[in-house]
């Protein structure tokens, strides 16, 4: 099945309202391209999964497609600094910041990959996270009776992950750091792949590289050449800084309209 | 001039030992340098672990932008990605994580979450990342905040996000250390005073010697040269 | 003549739907054939998983020693391998589970583990591998025998291993279908009698019409011969 | 550090009453050299972990190495046929089968992989497993107050797998079907390797194939061309026939002291 579309049809397929899984890790091999398709289609209500996201929170939360975070960190890292626009949504009470450990996202994932309805975890001995958040619980160990803590499935509806070679199927391979995005293509009712390169249909099959997103977990190809830019894509290019500064100097979200349009035209 | 990134890098890179497991995040340009000082001068056989996965990466090229990129995984002998990290962790096997935040107290608590209410809050912040779980979990949680005030050493924090084993906090100013439950002043970076971190702590300073943190070495000092042309270990001081 | 294993792996085959992912183990090249037939017939788009975890395996070189082995990775287009495999059953994810056992009852259950005592046992059976997972998870799990006999086939199972979603069971004899809770002959094979079934079978034989099953075609022998020249489909008969 | 050392050398770490948990799938990649070693240096109480295994413990309980087995399936598949040795040992009462499904021991890894001492499984909804086991037992999800079944975790002292490349470190590639070996050396408290081939110390950071196994995991290094026979190894050798058969024709313990004496002598 030939499932090769482009950026906007494929991001028509989100409905207002789904839960979204991003791969990458900060300014390494976000899917922006498909982020900036989102606000360009001004999707609303979207709650968002990501260990440690960047640009891709910050530029949804400016453009209010966000209703709600799932995150252990968001930030653009040291050099580009905070993400200013999450920051303020998540303070004007717009966003619903869910804070998670890195790690308790991962089991959340793992949760739902494995199809159980929580993941108990080691950490957050002493943490208010427990506390303040309704997705972490107390969970008593069946065999010991000893206590732990517990954190719920996170299924997302979707994920986009940005892969450097996808067939038309949906096999797919990422180069270098994976990060956490195998393990959310298996957590996610499906995947939407933007990727550097379309390969013919026997391309795996001849390789002794193997796919490490198999084609009957995607529902969408988009051939997105520099998807991750402004930021990096590894063994691709490095971040845009030129870029990064044009968005972070936005004013409102006129502005951002003007430079999605900008982008959107030139895609 | 002796420059603070040089003095935290080198103070930090000092308490990894030889053979140990040791984990660093985003954001972490400092411990990356450390992690890279400490296995090229006192512990060869340290084992550098990090986001992307790349397992003791050799002389890697590093980022302006991320201490997380690919260049730490290219270099690498093995692969051994975040989630494996904290596995290891959870089931004992970490023996260092580098961590900040954004409050502490004198007592290892740590806040990376918010200033104000939770749900309400005052400054939303980036959140802990692996704080929650990894410093309870590693032996030993060492801190680096290039800010040091009374607003992040404060007697009460906003939001505990982790408690656990912390064991060092590096500053600017100083090398603290936890002794007994309570953060206690273990040694003043040269060229700073006890009463310029008194000044500077919302929490009284206590110590059990005034001791000064010996300088980094020429070794030291050509050692990060080599390890970080760019000098992104001063990125947080830009 | 007609073969039992021609037959079988051709029954497998056609219960196989176009687009289904479909997961045999070890000790399975029967499945293993009937999978690749179903491919190369009606069922191209069926998604071809295994323990090695090669997704949908090109035209693999068989071996009599393994179904389970690396030819079915090199040739495949994606890895998923058993973990993985399971996970996706665990979720909902699974259509077809090939399984097999030593007992079964008329109501879908299934003992793969022992003959007597659990603790004790008479016969220590190899085990039921994902069958007391898959199952109950799998949308459906198609069970072949190469025995037909009142032993295997029983009122009364020494030990269930696992009862779920046994939609089919295949044997050399007939195909046994689950229907309202109760398996039922769903048809019988060319050149066996009602009478022969009855005879070997330990519970009542109940079908809600006599059918035949209909022969492989000149189409389906000519791919098996293809896909297994080896003749591995007739291993279990041997 | 090197890790070299000759096979009975690392052998000789392994204690009586050790949980070991053993590489490989029936008769592919199994640590067969190991293997032989152990039963040669007359171990005892060995507690064996594998999802599915075959020869591998077959030999282990003819030769009385084995006080349990905790396993999904054990047999040599179909054209070698049942283990003979196993059965009669559980059947002797001299070998406790600890039944698990495959998946139930890659949870039970999982768990001690994730430092938690159980895992939350799907599955196991009717099976007289579940009472049969104490490794079984019901969990209830403290966030839908649902039931499910949980498996106690699984942290094999030592793990023992077969590979295809190492360095004296202990970095290792495992090439083809990795199995469950990953996952088992993550949950056990340490992993000796044999391999095919020893690779030189910067072999892996000069490859852009990264070791799956990194070396602060590993204790001991054997180079052990042809550690799987007479099973198979992906890209290196098939079973051998005749091997697994005089094997097979083994009467009693003394033909199979006499059979590992042979091998000992000649390895």
């Amino acid at each position: 099945m030939n499932k090769l579309m482009d950026l906007a049809a494929a991001m028509a397929q989100i409905p207002d309202g789904a839960m979204v899984g991003l791969g990458g890790n900060t300014l390494n091999r976000a899917p922006m391209a498909a982020v900036m398709a989102l606000a360009y289609q001004g999707k609303q209500g979207l709650r968002l999964v990501k260990t440690a996201g960047g640009m891709d929170v910050d530029l949804l939360c400016f453009a209010g497609c966000v209703s709600s975070v799932d995150a252990g960190f968001i930030s653009y890292e040291t050099q580009y600094s905070l993400c200013q626009h999450y920051r303020s949504a998540v303070q004007a009470g717009k966003v619903q910041a869910n804070e998670h450990a890195c790690y308790t996202v991962i089991s959340a994932l793992r949760a739902a990959s494995y199809g159980i309805p929580f993941m108990p975890v080691r950490g957050l001995v002493e943490s208010d996270l427990v506390a303040a958040n309704e997705y972490f619980a107390k969970v008593k160990d069946p065999f010991s009776g000893d206590i732990l803590n517990a954190v719920r499935a996170i299924q997302p509806d979707v994920s986009i992950v940005h892969v450097h070679m996808a067939d038309a199927r949906g096999n797919a391979v990422i180069e270098g750091p994976q990060y956490d995005d195998i393990l959310l293509s298996r957590a996610s009712k499906t995947v939407i792949l933007t990727a550097e390169r379309i390969v013919g249909d026997g391309y795996f099959a001849a390789s002794s590289r193997k796919a490490d997103i198999p084609h009957f977990m995607v529902s969408a190809v988009v051939h997105a050449p520099r998807g991750a830019a402004p930021g990096a894509c590894y063994g691709v290019h490095g971040v845009s800084d030129d870029e990064l500064h044009s968005f972070l100097a936005l004013a409102d979200a006129e502005a951002l309209t003007q430079w999605l349009t900008r982008r959107h035209v030139y895609a | 001039m002796l420059r603070p990134c040089d003095m935290m890098a080198v103070c930090m890179a000092r308490l990894i030992r030889d053979g140990e497991t040791v984990f660093h995040g985003v954001s972490s340009h400092l411990p990356l340098v450390a992690v890279l000082l400490a296995k090229q001068t006192h512990a060869p056989q340290a084992v550098h672990l990090n986001i992307p996965g790349g397992v003791d990466p050799q002389r890697p090229t590093l980022e302006a932008f991320t201490s997380a990129g690919g260049t730490l995984l290219e270099t690498a002998q093995a692969q051994f990605p975040l989630s494996e990290v904290f596995d290891l962790s959870m089931r004992g096997g970490l023996d260092v994580a580098f961590l900040s935040g954004v409050q502490f107290d004198n007592r290892g608590g740590v806040n990376a979450s918010v200033i104000g209410d939770y749900r309400k809050p005052k400054v939303r912040l980036p959140g802990g990342a692996g704080s929650a779980v990894l410093i309870p979990t590693a032996k030993r949680a060492i801190i680096w905040r290039t800010k040091h005030d009374r607003r992040t050493f404060c007697e009460t924090l906003d939001f505990l996000t982790a408690r656990g084993n912390v064991s060092d906090i590096i500053t600017p100013l100083c090398h603290f250390k936890m002794y007994a439950g309570e953060l206690i002043l273990h040694s003043i970076h040269p060229n700073v005073t006890i009463a310029e971190i008194a000044e500077n702590t919302g929490f009284p300073i206590r110590y059990l010697a005034q001791t000064t943190t010996p300088p980094p070495t020429e070794e030291e000092l050509a050692a990060l040269r080599d390890i970080d042309p760019l000098d992104y270990r001063n990125l947080e001081f830009r």
